[in-house]
């Protein structure tokens, strides 16, 4: 059940990552990025990380992606 | 010697400490920035000093971060190799600190003519940040050089290397943002590939004291991940290093960052990548070392010979005057790496040495260049014609400077390079020592060029007449004294070759 | 020589996200992609070292009183990848800003459109 | 080309990653060297010697307490960067998009903020506190101070946020944990231990343990409060148009 849990958990962390490197909306790929992070905190409190679990995802899911989207709206929101 | 222990760490913390005492001063009293800076340094130059002689008494020092005992604590453990740098930093800290106060803020009463960072005044709302990040920059580096905890190396590698960046962009016009946004580009994944070595070493040894590391590497089975690890961790500091085919960021980054900046990269930033390398691979995998890692040292010893042919022949080419003195770094960065790839002691001597002579030259040569420059306005070569007239000071620390990257006898320049040359020698390898030698030919035709142009040729028409004056003397006198370290540093050797020769093979046993 | 456990599953993975970062970084001349390529590269480093620290059967490690200790996973990396999270934190945001100087000096965030200048 | 040799790149960072990833010991393996080695002290001893009944909390803040120093560094010299690279913004008033959006006059963003701003900050300040005691800690606790001031910044604009927490306000609070790593550590040289010692010798046997903890919660306010005001100041410096865009296309 976990193991399964596990492979669920990292396909979706490949297709997060993969997404919000390839999307050329830039809002969509941040937001992908938060995703993304959403996904490893919840890995990481499988792998009994609680600690590392809150942390990502206020700094990189919330904080980081707050900068992301302040930059963005100050700059193209598409990639050319 | 019971406060003594603590020393080392109040060397590192001090200016930490008043990084973050300078923004909050300046809201109310907006001159002391400076004064806190230097006095700040001369604290931690001051410790480091005094820590030299219980250094050469014991071999090394260690001081439990927390009184925690080495593998569960941080330990901080100095070597003799490790007080030399320590020395360097904060000394060449303090003097580029004291040369920036006039640097950024130009008196107006005097009239000065303000010139900088190409054309453009640093808005005074940055100076107390411009000072902060200096001594963030300065605790860093020290920091760096004292640690015995292989992360706490890479915490402050990145804490060096995020205030190098901020640094190279503080002017914040078109090309400094670029070079900062190539610097990172590269940097950055240069310090996670770091990261993944170190994790990668944790995976198969489970602790991070570089003693502990050793020992456990000297036994472990795992022979082919601590090989890929030693890889990723040299590619890693190799990118900081500037090491020949991954330098591309560098040239930008020197020669568009504020002057004072450049002369800290190049002095010493860019030392402490290779510091990083000779660390690892002396304290860490010194099990490994001579027989097992022998074709990594090949491969850096054939890419410190590049670096030399490549940055003496870009050198010549250029015609912006700091993107020249930024290649020679280049090239000169390959004479402190081919003393490590070498691998033999005496090299090993000469590199080190050219470490501490290449840091007082060039932070010297990026001072009069800064000085020139914040004063003429001019950057290329061609406008330095006759510059000595107007400004004969600089132009002779400059000259003296010269000497010592070109390596005529009396200089500290010599010195290494004659190691250098006689380790080359020693280990069969002449050609090399023939790369050397024609590196010393290059560094000649670009100096004395430069040389030439400022004291035997007529000004170019119009040049040079009404911007004039010779820069004060805050900013004179720190190229001098480093000029003259570089002179006495030839002629002086003698104290401080034996001490590191035998750190250097006490290295080399390993600890 | 290749008898990868099973287990090691979650190393392969940060490793192929380490790749996927670092491709987007070198290859996407968008500067705003670059950075989400960087993040992507370190979150996977944190990733991988988090799995290092992990122990089967292990609980989380915190000591809850008037409960018989367990086997515990290892607390050292996490401590590490705190540390580094906010090293990636730091590093995103002032990359972040040079971005948007960038923007302020080009009127765009792609670094193929704006060719060599000499000022 | 470039694309082929970046792909090629890759491909052969990725083949030796995973090599050596398929020679490291299998996880979650109680004989790896990594739970052998070290860290058993720290699981067994960690709660009577560091204090903390969150181990991980006392590896951060106890046995490697001066990592977290250079961390809380990096992220003052990341702010102080930002500042070098956008400019100080000290002038009162500031211009954002976000105050043209429209969203701070929205009913629903105003509401949901007033009732969500109060929730966010007790907790992140019961993570700070309960953080040597269970998971969370002065980082987590500072970053969700952070994020709660950004959803208030959203949803009161720019300037009222701006004017509630002035420059120099920010300026003082940002060197909290710096501060208060250098007189906690110089405590604990003082008081005949080594810096970051908090177990000082020369203190009574009993109140030692009082003091340790007194120590670690100073820290843990420390680093949340550096942590919660440099997030925002950074949001303050990312949001802020102060110059007026020239924008010349070079390309």
């Amino acid at each position: 059940m976990l193991q399964t849990l596990n492979v669920v958990l990292l396909i979706l962390l490949i297709i997060t990552a993969l997404t919000a490197c390839l999307h050329r909306n830039l809002l969509v790929a941040v937001i992908m990025l938060s995703i993304f992070s959403l996904v490893m905190g919840t890995m990481w409190v499988m792998l009994r990380a609680p600690d590392l679990a809150l942390a990502e995802v206020v700094a990189v899911g919330v904080i980081t992606t707050t900068f992301f989207v302040a930059t963005i709206f100050r700059t193209d929101r598409r990639e050319e | 010697m019971e406060s003594a222990q603590h020393f080392a760490i109040y060397a590192i913390v001090t200016p930490l400490f008043a990084a973050v005492l300078v923004p909050v001063i300046t809201l109310w009293k907006k001159n002391w920035a400076m004064p806190l800076t230097g006095l700040a340094l001369t604290i931690s130059l001051i410790l480091s000093a005094l820590l030299v002689s219980p250094v050469r008494a014991s071999g090394y020092l260690s001081y439990h971060l927390g009184s925690w005992d080495p593998p569960f604590g941080i330990e901080i453990r100095i070597d003799f190799l490790g007080v030399f740098m320590m020395v360097l930093i904060s000394a060449v800290s303090l003097i580029v600190a004291i040369y920036s106060r006039r640097y950024i803020a130009p008196d107006p009463s005097r009239e000065e003519r303000t010139f900088f960072f190409f054309g453009e005044e640093m808005e005074e709302g940055k100076r107390p940040v411009y000072y902060s990040l200096f001594l963030v920059l300065s605790a860093a580096m020290l920091g760096f050089v004292a640690t015995g905890d292989i992360f706490n190396m890479f915490v402050f590698f990145e804490l060096m290397a995020i205030c190098s960046y901020a640094l190279v962009a503080i002017p914040g016009t078109r090309l400094p943002i670029r070079a900062a946004i190539k610097y990172m580009l590269m940097a950055v994944p240069a310090a996670m590939l770091a990261l993944l070595a170190i994790g990668l070493l944790y995976s198969v040894t489970g602790t991070l004291n570089m003693a502990d590391l050793a020992e456990t590497i000297a036994s472990s089975d795992y022979t082919q991940v601590i090989t890929v690890s030693y890889v990723i961790l040299v590619i890693g500091f190799a990118v900081k290093a500037a090491i020949f085919p991954l330098h591309v960021w560098l040239p930008d980054a020197h020669s568009k960052a504020p002057s004072s900046i450049s002369a800290l990269l190049s002095a010493l930033i860019v030392k402490m990548g290779i510091f990083g390398i000779i660390r690892v691979t002396f304290s860490v995998y010194g099990a490994y070392f001579p027989s097992g890692l022998s074709w990594v040292t090949g491969v850096l010893m054939w890419a410190a010979a590049g670096a030399i042919i490549y940055g003496g022949i870009m050198a010549i080419r250029q015609k912006d005057f700091k993107l020249m003195i930024a290649y020679s770094t280049v090239m000169n960065i390959g004479y402190i790496v081919l003393g490590f790839g070498l691998a033999d002691v005496t090299a090993l001597v000469g590199g080190t040495y050219h470490i501490m002579a290449h840091a007082a030259a060039k932070a010297c040569l990026f001072l009069c260049a800064g000085s020139i420059i914040s004063r003429s306005g001019y950057q290329t070569i061609e406008h330095l014609r006759g510059a000595s007239r107007k400004m004969p000071l600089t132009c002779a620390a400059f000259a003296l400077a010269s000497l010592s990257i070109v390596g005529i006898p009396p200089t500290a320049g010599f010195v290494s390079k004659w190691y250098l040359v006689s380790g080359s020698l020693n280990t069969g390898n002449a050609l090399l020592g023939v790369v050397v030698l024609a590196g010393s030919v290059m560094a000649a035709v670009y100096c004395f060029r430069v040389v030439y142009y400022m004291f035997f040729l007529p000004p170019l028409n119009g040049a040079w007449q009404e911007r004039t004056r010779e820069a004060p003397i805050s900013m004179v006198g720190p190229a001098w004294v480093l000029a003259a370290a570089s002179l006495a540093l030839g002629i002086f050797s003698s104290w401080i070759l034996p001490p590191l020769r035998e750190a250097i093979e006490s290295l080399l046993l390993g600890i | 020589m290749w008898n990868m456990p099973v287990d090691n599953i979650n190393y392969a993975v940060a490793m192929i996200l380490f790749c996927i970062g670092f491709y987007t970084l070198i290859m996407r001349s968008n500067l705003i992609k670059k950075i989400i390529g960087l993040m992507v590269m370190q979150v996977s480093v944190f990733f991988f070292l988090v799995s290092v620290g992990y122990l089967t059967g292990g609980a989380a490690p915190t000591i809850i009183p008037g409960v018989a200790p367990s086997p515990m996973v290892n607390p050292l990396p996490q401590a590490m990848i705190l540390t580094a999270i906010v090293i990636a934190v730091s590093t995103t945001a002032l990359f972040l800003s040079l971005a948007l100087k960038f923007y302020s000096h080009y009127g765009t965030v792609d670094m193929d459109k704006v060719k060599e200048d000499k000022r | 080309m470039k694309k082929i040799l970046a792909l090629l790149l890759t491909c052969a960072l990725a083949a030796l990653l995973l090599y050596v990833v398929a020679l490291l010991p299998p996880m979650g393996d109680a004989d790896n060297p990594t739970n052998r080695h070290v860290v058993p002290r720290y699981l067994e001893q960690g709660e009577e010697e560091a204090g903390t009944r969150n181990i991980v909390a006392g590896v951060v803040l106890n046995y490697r307490g001066y990592d977290t120093m250079g961390e809380m560094a990096i992220l003052s010299a990341a702010l102080a960067g930002i500042f070098a690279v956008l400019g100080t913004g000290r002038k009162k008033v500031g211009n954002a998009f976000i105050d043209r959006s429209g969203v701070q006059f929205s009913f629903i963003s105003r509401t949901a903020a007033v009732l969500l701003i109060p929730l966010i900050m007790l907790f992140s300040i019961y993570v700070i506190i309960y953080g040597t005691d269970s998971p969370g800690g002065g980082f987590q606790g500072g970053a969700a101070i952070g994020a709660g001031i950004m959803i208030s910044t959203v949803a009161f604009g720019f300037n009222t946020a701006q004017n509630r927490l002035p420059h120099h306000v920010r300026m003082i609070l940002e060197g909290t944990a710096i501060s208060a790593f250098f007189l906690v550590g110089s405590a604990g040289a003082v008081g005949g231990g080594n810096f970051l010692t908090y177990m000082l010798p020369s203190l009574a046997t009993q109140i030692q343990a009082t003091f340790r903890t007194a120590m670690l919660l100073v820290l843990e306010f420390g680093i949340g409060i550096t942590v919660g005001v440099i997030c925002t100041s950074i949001l303050f410096a990312l949001l802020r148009e102060e110059e007026t865009y020239n924008v010349e296309h070079a390309g």
